[in-house]
């Protein structure tokens, strides 16, 4: 087994859990992953809401950014884009 | 005071500074769980009592409880112990150092309310500390000690005293003034862990707290689990110097030392033979060795406190320099090779260089009474064995063919 | 490698929750099991969901099989999910892989540059083929699984291609057999190789 | 109750913030339960401490040694979420009261607990400490993700999977064809505890769903919230498709999205909007054809499942509307 593992010693009490998941890319999942055309966005905000791995980074004023390391390429927000300004395409 | 053994562990629970119990009645604990609302409803005890549905939520609640920074408590019996068993092993996993009291009684079928250690030692693999008491005033006293060694060693201790023979039986209860038994216990502590790779250098309070968010009860799976169940026990073999040192301290407050902590012997310096077991029994057992003494019989008594976690070094010590040591197992291991005290006392003693013959007395199941002139059998057959058996290696006692 | 000279083949897969890689092993055993051969499949069982990383395991020999367990020293490793096929992960699909033994890609690269990218040592063999865009056009899904049981068998000539034929079936039904067939077929002709180079060893 | 109206712009200035449920969690891409989270999160008044019942979720979220909870979390096992809530609940209530973390800057205990199970811990295993919590009028809001089967241990039937449907212990086989039962009617078994408060929500409906579970959390009492969630894995639906499904099931009243108080039903958004005009409410056929698990019902000679479907949907539509005085 890997030597990154940590050893039971090292371990914290009870189980918990140490690391957070955003260190852990499941952008790699992804075959499909959403391009967006800045000039179609009318930022509602709906690609931010409906996306349920938490990717869309949104401040309420700008075109929401996605991060892709993160993306598993489900493709809602491309369905629920009302102007068809996200676009999936190949990793 | 005069209480019964019930009300002894409620009023250990009252004093204690219990913040939350969460509870469900079951013959014979119920009078625990009656006292307990009744100093709530009272005004007498500042706890929020949950009045569970279940015992499985019993364990749940008090499991929820301690995570989010209570001092936990619930007791059960028997098969209420065993609709808990799923949550044993998490609540003893993930830390919480809950107290429980189990009132000791048989399984079912056939149903029967009385007592014996079958739920206990069913629960043995658990991963809690059990502690064995022998009459209320103990039952009391094991109690005040158990939030104190729960929340040190942070293990979820079991306080148990047998059914009837000690719940309900009303005996004389030396109870602690109110304020010693607080300062002693204090209230709950919050452990502080390190999490750097989610908060940082800073030492945080383990548990569920807005503030320091924590993860309790995540998956594993087959690159973490080992390690962590080694580490769970490893750091059961680390309660036994917490234990002494709470026992030691509460000597000092109480005048009740149980010298020494993890087994108590009775005349056993030159004794040939002994008995070994556990609970209210033993005091019979004392009461006949002192009968076979004035005989000139030499025969000796070890009353066991402590099961989880195994004094295994302490009885191997104790037991190698017997002639022949008879087991009382108050319990059955279904196609076992022995009861269960029995099987480790065995095996502990397997490392010595001299063994003694070892025979096992399964006895007074569903609350079936062992007799002084029954105990007296086994002395005379222990007295007498001159080899170890090939078998049957398990006697039952007061039994009919 | 001649298989005949191997008594037992172990073959190691790798890939994501979704892609079948599982499936892709079980087509493969039964094949083998259905050529007169003893054979095993499994998984390595982690909670199932879609896009996580799974590993699959294949063994087949001519003889009952004892070994139980994961595979450590694979003679062949597949690996289904091109973003597998990155520097990070080399270590782990290359793990235990025996000298001369075969390295299994999906991915749009050719098979030398995968090598170099990836610094592969030169005692692998490594084959490659776009198993995703063949999966995509004829079977109309990301699951490259059948796709590269076509790679397996450019490869090796370790069946033949009837009984994975008759596995794929097995697995599927109607049109999606025949789509996992041609998918399957087109592998066997895209499928590109950069062969190992001659190790010495000590 | 809370007039409060979610902006959401506002929310999403707050989840930049506080970003309760990381990404690189490892549920399925596509899966509502996903979304549910976010949602329950964006609508809390105040800092919040999360139980979840074994499921998707716990699983998927927590793979030791990450995770993706940014909030304090605890998972103990499948069948007593609603227990262990209860506990923290009462210890919170007891800790806070005795003052014994005031001005102790590394602990809160103003917040509010939350429990979520999927349907197989809310409909089956785990009805039993539910209603003994709701009985007990325990101060926590319970969230149903309902992804109508259990999608954790690979697609197997539960008492919320609905008729018809495929699961791999209701298989399409040659007699039998798929679950023969009905979904178990859970937020009525809810609302006849007395609870104060219990909703349906559909993710789809954003600003109904937030605003329901906002009401939840300021519930004086315990609160039970039925959310619909879209699982590509058991239903064989596309990805991407999961928003769209959610809507279909409202707009044909599979799942129609309505809240009760006090024992009043009120319907609210879109379904309030097919009662008034029933032109709107769509077959049952057009949310059952997107789904793999349905498809062996559109063949011809299965038709009288789609009309058995129906029937159900329209009888419990009928149901609903009286309950709601309409």
């Amino acid at each position: 087994m890997s030597s990154s593992l940590v050893g039971w010693k090292d371990l914290p009490l009870g189980a918990v859990a140490f690391i957070s998941a955003k260190e852990y890319p499941t952008g790699e999942w992804a075959v499909f992953q959403p391009k967006i055309d800045e000039s179609k966005c009318i930022k509602c905000g709906l690609c931010w809401m409906y996306c349920p791995d938490s990717v869309y980074r949104w401040d309420g004023e700008s075109v929401p950014v996605p991060d892709l390391d993160h993306c598993k390429g489900c493709g809602i927000c491309e369905v629920e884009c009302p102007t068809k300004a996200i676009q999936m395409v190949r990793v | 005071m005069a209480l019964n053994g019930d009300e002894a562990v409620a009023w250990a629970v009252k004093q204690s500074n219990v913040d939350v119990v969460s509870a469900y009645p079951i013959t014979p604990q119920t009078i625990i769980v009656e006292r307990i609302s009744e100093f709530v409803n009272d005004g007498e005890m500042d706890a929020e009592f949950i009045h569970v549905e279940s015992e499985h939520s019993a364990l749940s609640a008090a499991w929820g409880a301690a995570l989010a920074g209570a001092r936990a408590f619930t007791a059960t019996a028997a098969n209420g112990l065993a609709l808990m068993w799923e949550i044993l092993y998490i609540t003893a996993s993930t830390r919480a150092p809950v107290v429980m009291a189990v009132v000791n009684r048989a399984l079912s079928a056939p149903i029967n309310i009385h007592n014996d250690h079958s739920d206990t030692m069913g629960a043995r693999d658990s991963g809690w500390i059990q502690i064995y008491s022998e009459d209320a005033q103990e039952a009391y006293d094991n109690t005040i000690m158990a939030f104190k060694i729960a929340e040190q060693a942070l293990f979820p201790v079991m306080v148990t005293l047998d059914g009837f023979t000690i719940s309900h039986t009303l005996q004389n209860v030396i109870v602690l003034p109110d304020d010693v038994v607080s300062d002693f216990v204090g209230v709950r502590k919050i452990p502080r862990i390190k999490l750097p790779r989610i908060h940082g250098e800073k030492e945080i309070p383990l548990m569920l707290n807005p503030k320091y968010p924590i993860t309790f009860g995540p998956l594993d799976l087959y690159d973490y689990y080992f390690e962590h169940k080694v580490q769970q026990n490893e750091a059961m073999k680390e309660t036994f110097p917490i234990i002494e040192r709470v026992h030691k301290e509460y000597g000092e407050i109480s005048g009740r030392s149980y010298e020494p902590v993890f087994m108590i012997p009775y005349r056993t310096d030159d004794a040939d033979v002994v008995i070994f077991g556990l609970s209210s029994t033993m005091s019979v057992v004392r009461k006949v060795v002192d009968e076979l003494r004035a005989e000139g019989k030499k025969v000796g008594a070890i009353r066991l406190r402590v099961f989880r976690p195994f004094p295994a070094n302490i009885i191997r010590k104790e037991l190698s320099k017997f002639h022949a040591v008879g087991i009382l197992d108050r319990c059955i291991s279904f196609g076992g090779e022995g009861g269960p005290l029995f099987t480790e006392v065995r095996s502990a003693l397997y490392r010595s260089s001299s063994r003694p013959i070892v025979h096992d007395y399964i006895y007074g199941l569903g609350g079936r009474d062992l007799p002084r002139k029954l105990i007296v059998k086994i002395f005379e057959e222990l007295l007498s064995a001159r080899e170890e058996p090939e078998s049957p290696v398990v006697r039952y006692v007061g039994v009919r063919e | 490698m001649k298989w005949g000279d191997v008594p037992l083949i172990e073959i190691r897969w790798h890939g994501r929750g979704g892609q079948g890689v599982w499936s892709g092993s079980a087509v493969l055993a039964y094949a083998a099991i259905k050529a007169g051969k003893y054979a095993q499949s499994f998984p390595q069982f982690g909670p199932e969901r879609l896009g996580g990383p799974v590993t699959a395991f294949n063994r087949i020999d001519d003889e009952p099989i004892v070994e139980r367990g994961p595979i450590y020293e694979p003679d062949i490793v597949i690996v289904i999910d091109p973003s597998l096929v990155k520097p990070r992960y080399v270590s782990s699909l290359i793990e235990g892989l025996k000298p001369g033994g075969k390295l299994l890609v999906n991915s749009e690269g050719d098979p030398s540059s995968i090598r170099s990218q990836l610094s592969i040592p030169d005692e692998f063999e490594v084959w490659s083929v776009d198993a995703t865009t063949i999966a995509l056009e004829e079977i109309g899904r990301a699951s490259p699984n059948t796709t590269m049981l076509g790679l397996l068998l450019a490869a090796t000539n370790l069946l033949p291609i009837e009984y994975l034929e008759e596995g794929i079936r097995w697995r599927w039904s109607g049109d999606v057999a025949q789509k996992n067939i041609n998918a399957l077929k087109r592998a066997m002709k895209e499928a590109s190789v950069d062969r190992a180079k001659e190790v010495i060893r000590a | 109750m809370s007039t409060w109206k979610p902006d959401i712009k506002e929310l999403a200035r707050k989840e930049l913030k506080t970003r309760p449920i990381e990404s690189g969690h490892r549920l399925c891409a596509g899966c509502g339960a996903g979304i549910i989270i976010r949602q329950i999160a964006m609508a809390a008044r105040k800092p919040i401490v999360w139980i979840t019942a074994t499921g998707c979720v716990e699983v998927a979220t927590t793979i030791f040694p990450y995770t993706s909870w940014n909030v304090p979390w605890a998972h103990n096992a499948f069948e007593n979420a609603a227990a262990v809530g209860s506990g923290v609940e009462a210890a919170r209530k007891k800790l806070y009261r005795s003052k014994r973390f005031q001005g102790d800057p590394d602990v809160e205990l103003d917040y509010d607990v939350v429990v979520l199970g999927g349907d197989g811990g809310t409909y089956d295993i785990g009805l039993q400490a539910i209603s003994g919590a709701f009985e007990r009028g325990d101060k926590i809001l319970y969230v149903l993700y309902d992804n109508e089967a259990y999608m954790n241990t690979g697609i197997q039937r539960s008492g919320g999977t609905p008729f018809g449907a495929r699961t791999t212990t209701t298989p399409v086989g040659r007699v039998i064809k798929g679950k023969i039962q009905f979904k178990k009617p859970i937020v009525d078994i809810m609302v006849a505890h007395r609870i104060p408060y219990a909703a349906t929500i559909s993710s789809a409906y954003w600003n109904d769903a937030i605003v329901k579970l906002r009401k939840g959390f300021e519930a004086e009492g315990p609160a039970f919230i039925h959310a619909f969630s879209t699982c590509p894995l058991g239903w064989g639906n596309e990805t991407s498709e999961t928003i769209k499904i959610m809507k279909l099931a409202v707009e044909t009243c599979v799942f129609p999205l309505y809240e009760v108080e006090n024992g009043q039903y009120k319907l609210t958004g879109p379904t309030l909007a097919i009662a008034k005009n029933p032109d709107r409410k769509k077959p049952v056929e057009e949310y059952l054809k997107l789904q793999a698990r349905f498809r062996h019902m559109l063949r011809p000679e299965n038709k009288w499942m789609v009309e058995k479907f129906q029937e159900w949907v329209d009888r419990e539509w009928e149901l609903l509307l009286k309950k709601a005085g309409l």
